[in-house]
């Protein structure tokens, strides 16, 4: 019958409406269930994955040295130009000219974290830091070089 | 130009929505012949994000050109990944490990259920209500954390790489997928609650943004989009990749052709995307995850094509090789430009209000459209 | 059904293509001038059906351009590559966009990306390259656009 | 007991002995001024926050918490953020209009406050003819709607206008129906008699079936008179971007938001006059006791209390549903609530009649 039918989608309409309700009511007094973080206070709790691709760095061990061998495998590995690897001829104790890293320059500012330079090298000088807040005001600060002045090549990684 | 900001010789209102418009999600810009609030013609201008990926893809080798597909189709960046994968490695004809192919699989539900995730509530706000774009944040940050501990990424992975994986998982991973599922279990029906059963959200979806069967396919349209007018056309069923064929689920189909049926195909698809995951996650086989490959990667001089299923349809990679270490000529068949196609001859005759929820249930990325 | 069957199939149909090996599914290589009637029949033949057009696209060879269209049938599901070779110059082939509604989008970038003409095409307007757009087809082969492009 | 009745009156009192009636005439309604903006200001700050915390929880957030303790001053910060915006008048904008229909909004807004009865004995304009000046008023509110959307020459704002005069055209006449039934009931226009009238229960309760219907569309129908969500087809975000005042900004845009807030507020005030009893404490039959301690809480608090909840139950309204489309929006008002409203007002006629209500 039409009233019948009327009376029942005007209750079925009113009773889902009142379900939608009920679910927003939950959260609004269950304020365990929120989840937002207050992100720039929590910053020295924040714990990232030790695999999170934040920025390329080169480790140095205390005597300042590095793994580099300035192969160069990770700049040809990158699929956008963010590495340069310039390098120099060191003269060796034996009197022996051995090629070695002058500059590894980084450019943040093309790197899209695609970790291929990482799984490129083959003496695992550089790896992925877990830093993220990456802004800056001058577009030129985010041009690094990975290695540190004065640094080495460390024993025994050809 | 002069014809976009006036009205039509018939007095019809031009508007133009987009390029930047709360709805369109990224820069879609569509031109609208409105005949009061009735719709009579949708034009789509794009270009806004054309990046030229394919050009760009001519001068990367086969080791770097999978990372730029992550971002086409930035919401399932794994699934174009592995697309990549793919076809380079039937170029090359390697034979993937178990183990990786497993995790692949796993991952592309993931990230199908983010994706879908991300997709209902966009799509609710678009319709007006605020509150399930975050709950629907809430389970997709989850499958963000559970990625970036295992992959180091939160969206732009690039973790599957020509012959595997490009590291193993990590020794949470399953632990954390299993507890994703158990969240996820829990919270599914209150997105019904929410949503689905609601009869403004009803109202508004039902018999809205019609296209049939015919015209489905004759537009290219696929994924959940040409499923919810019944087209037969999920690529993990018709030419399984990875080990589909190995799992038991079903192909989503709704026969209605309209929003609603849209709406309920995504809604199916991410509860059988959990049962996909449920089956796996167990039984990922111990073993290598990467094959031996060579250092420089050069496909025979041929042509080559892959398919998959993203989160919204049929991503297709054609490869033209000459046999050197880049490709000849690579093509993106993406889903998103077919399904956008055929949202002229859907809008026709609706309401300015139901062009968001067409908008909605295509589920358009926009530089998925524009690559 | 593979591709030897497919191919006798096709070739009562379609009596001037050329068959060409390597790839998944079967490659035609037809005559741009058929190519219209040819693609009329193959899309509704009762036996092949094919009517999803899941693939369209050009391919630049420095000496010619090759128009390349994926098919697929949702009823038999058969695949096929139909190929097309046009002049460098004066690239034009019949539209193909009245028999699958989705070559409306795709004819248009080829269009822009190519330069391909499309005769009878209703719409062929740019669409995804801004408006105005002068100089060189983006995706030929001989394109070089020295402010965007870094060369590594 | 203190009561803003009191301090009204010994401010009356004091005025009428310093000065002559003209003097304490004109004092008394600068004072009124005073207040009435006062009230509007803080009515915003409070109303902005609440709804950025109502949402907030809802939306399993945290809400604003970095202004101030606990985020208390961020609407504050709001305020000063929108005061110091630069006032834009778009060039092909019909300037006097433009600028004017903001104004028109906050006029209207603070013509409605008058005859609302904040606390015992305490109200502006105690008008014989209260509803009736209420519904009267509030439909000039689409004027200035029309007038924004018309003045600022954009095709988003034209259709949010026409939406909205569409819109509040239709629901004013539900919402005149829900008010009648009260009127009805009791057999007055004055505001201050309809709240006397529920001295021994609220009209939701001694007014049976008839009464909560009313009370239902009465909400529904403030709801789309004020423009809020669901029904917020004039803004309608992500159809018109935001609709009729797509291009104010500044200061012009900010009385708009204002007026917005101003106007659920007075609904809100109406409906809990109407159906709540309005400052009227809560009190139970014959237990004594209990009636004593309501009685002991200050009548502005039980107004005040009422009202925010039915702010609140508008907000949740908002956050919890999906936007109608402009042609569903008004079949669900001439073919459900009309025709329901109608038959109810025949209904409490009835009962009004044989007496069968309390």
């Amino acid at each position: 019958m039409f009233i019948v039918k009327y009376i029942k989608e005007v209750y079925s309409a009113i009773k889902s409406l009142l379900v939608g309700m009920k679910r927003t009511g939950y959260y609004f007094t269950h304020h365990k269930e929120i989840i937002t973080e207050e992100y720039p206070d929590n910053r020295h709790t924040m714990v990232l994955p030790d695999r999170f691709k934040g920025e390329v760095v080169m480790p140095h061990n205390e005597k300042n040295e590095h793994r580099c061998t300035g192969c160069t495998a990770c700049e040809l590995a990158c699929p956008n130009g963010t590495i340069k690897v310039i390098t120099k001829f060191d003269i060796t104790a034996e009197g022996k000219k051995k090629k070695a890293i002058d500059k590894l320059v980084y450019h943040l500012e093309l790197c899209t974290m695609c970790n291929l330079c990482i799984i490129a090298c083959p003496s695992d000088a550089i790896v992925m830091a877990q830093t993220f807040e990456h802004s800056v005001f001058d577009r030129s600060k985010l041009t690094k070089v990975l290695n540190n002045p004065d640094s080495k090549i460390m024993e025994g990684i050809e | 130009m002069t014809e976009e900001i006036g009205t039509t010789a018939d007095g019809d209102l031009i508007i133009n929505v987009g390029p930047q418009h709360p709805a369109t999600h990224g820069v879609l810009h569509l031109v609208i012949t409105l005949n009061g609030e009735t719709i009579k013609k949708v034009e789509p201008h794009l270009g806004y994000i054309h990046r030229s990926i394919e050009k760009m893809c001519e001068s990367l080798t086969y080791r770097q050109f999978s990372y730029v597909t992550s971002r086409m189709d930035y919401l399932s960046s794994h699934i174009n990944n592995h697309a990549c994968a793919l076809i380079v490695e039937k170029g090359l004809q390697v034979e993937v490990p178990a183990r990786a192919k497993y995790v692949r699989v796993i991952l592309d539900e993931l990230t199908r259920i983010a994706s879908h995730e991300l997709w209902w509530g966009a799509m609710a706000m678009d319709l007006g209500a605020f509150t399930p774009f975050f709950h629907a944040f809430r389970e997709r940050e989850s499958i963000n954390d559970i990625m970036e501990e295992t992959c180091g990424a939160r969206l732009t992975m690039n973790y599957i790489v020509p012959g595997g994986l490009m590291q193993d998982i990590h020794p949470n991973f399953q632990k954390r997928v299993k507890d994703f599922i158990s969240l996820y279990k829990s919270k599914i029906d209150e997105y019904d609650e929410l949503v689905t059963g609601n009869i403004i959200f009803q109202n508004r979806m039902k018999g809205v943004g019609f296209i049939s069967a015919e015209d489905a396919i004759s537009f290219g349209m696929s994924g959940p989009a040409a499923r919810g007018s019944g087209v037969n056309c999920d690529i993990r069923k018709l030419y399984p990749y990875g080990i589909y064929n190995q799992v038991q689920f079903d192909q989503v189909l709704e026969t209605a052709g309209d929003s609603f049926a849209r709406y309920m195909v995504r809604i199916r698809e991410m509860k059988q995307s959990v049962s996909i995951i449920e089956q796996l996650i167990d039984n990922i086989p111990e073993g290598e995850f990467l094959a031996k490959t060579k250092v420089v990667l050069k496909l025979p001089k041929g042509e080559f094509y892959t398919r998959v299923e993203t989160a919204r349809g049929e991503l297709g990679v054609y490869i033209v090789s000459e046999g050197a270490t880049t490709p000849y000529r690579i093509k993106f068949r993406s889903p998103g430009f077919s399904n956008l196609s055929a949202l002229d001859t859907m809008a026709r005759g609706s309401k300015l209000g139901d062009l968001v929820a067409m908008m909605g249930t295509l589920d358009l990325v926009i530089p998925d459209i524009d690559r | 059904m593979d591709k030897e069957e497919l191919k006798i199939k096709i070739s009562k149909l379609l009596p001037t293509a050329v068959y060409e090996d390597g790839g998944d599914w079967l490659n035609i290589i037809v005559d741009s001038n058929k190519w219209l009637s040819y693609a009329a029949i193959l899309k509704n033949d009762g036996s092949l059906l094919f009517d999803y057009l899941f693939c369209l696209t050009c391919i630049d060879w420095k000496t010619h351009l090759t128009m390349v269209y994926h098919l697929s049938s949702t009823k038999y599901r058969y695949n096929i590559v139909v190929k097309s070779n046009l002049d460098i110059n004066t690239p034009k082939i019949e539209t193909v966009s009245q028999i699958w509604q989705t070559a409306n989008f795709h004819e248009r970038e080829v269009y822009e990306m190519f330069g391909v003409n499309f005769l009878n095409h209703k719409d062929l307007r740019l669409l995804i390259l801004p408006d105005g757009w002068e100089g060189k087809n983006p995706l030929r082969k001989d394109f070089e656009d020295l402010i965007n492009m870094i060369k590594l | 007991m203190w009561s803003f009745s009191n301090i009204s009156s010994s401010i009356h009192h004091w005025l009428n002995e310093s000065f002559s009636p003209t003097w304490a005439m004109i004092i008394e309604m600068v004072i009124a001024g005073v207040c009435i903006i006062g009230l509007f200001a803080t009515l915003g700050l409070v109303l902005v926050l609440m709804e950025r915390r109502v949402a907030a929880w809802m939306q399993i957030r945290l809400g604003p918490n970095r202004v101030g303790p606990k985020g208390l001053l961020q609407s504050a910060a709001d305020t000063l953020k929108l005061l110091v915006k630069e006032g834009l008048t778009p060039n092909g904008a019909d300037k006097f209009l433009f600028n004017f229909a903001p104004f028109i909004a906050m006029m209207v807004a603070m013509l409605l406050m008058a005859p609302i009865a904040f606390a015992k004995d305490f109200q502006l304009w105690d008008l014989n003819i209260g509803v009736l000046y209420i519904s009267a008023v509030s439909s000039i509110m689409v004027i200035s709607i029309l007038m924004a959307g018309w003045a600022s020459n954009n095709k988003y704002s034209l259709m949010g206008a026409m939406r909205s005069g569409a819109q509040i055209v239709s629901y004013e006449l539900s919402a005149g129906f829900s008010i009648l039934t009260i009127v009805v009931f009791t057999g007055s226009l004055n505001f201050n008699e309809i709240i006397l009238s529920q001295t021994n229960g609220w009209w939701i309760f001694k007014g049976h079936l008839p009464a909560i219907i009313s009370f239902v569309i009465f909400i529904i129908a403030v709801t789309a008179e004020t423009n809020r969500a669901p029904f917020d087809l004039a803004e309608a975000e992500s159809e018109l971007t935001a609709g009729f005042h797509t291009e104010y900004s500044g200061m012009k845009f900010a009385l708009f938001f204002l007026a917005e807030y101003i106007n659920v507020f007075i609904v809100c005030a109406i409906g809990a006059t109407l159906f709540l009893g309005g400052w009227m404490p809560f009190q139970i039959g014959n237990w004594q006791a209990f009636n004593h301690a309501m009685d002991y809480i200050p009548s502005s608090i039980w107004f005040f209390g009422k009202t925010f909840f039915l702010i609140f139950l508008i907000m949740w309204f908002r956050w919890t549903f999906p936007r109608l489309r402009i042609d569903q929006l008004l079949n669900l008002e001439w073919k459900y609530l009309l025709p329901i409203s109608m038959l109810n007002l025949l209904l409490a006629t009835a009962l009004a009649i044989l007496g069968w209500h309390f």
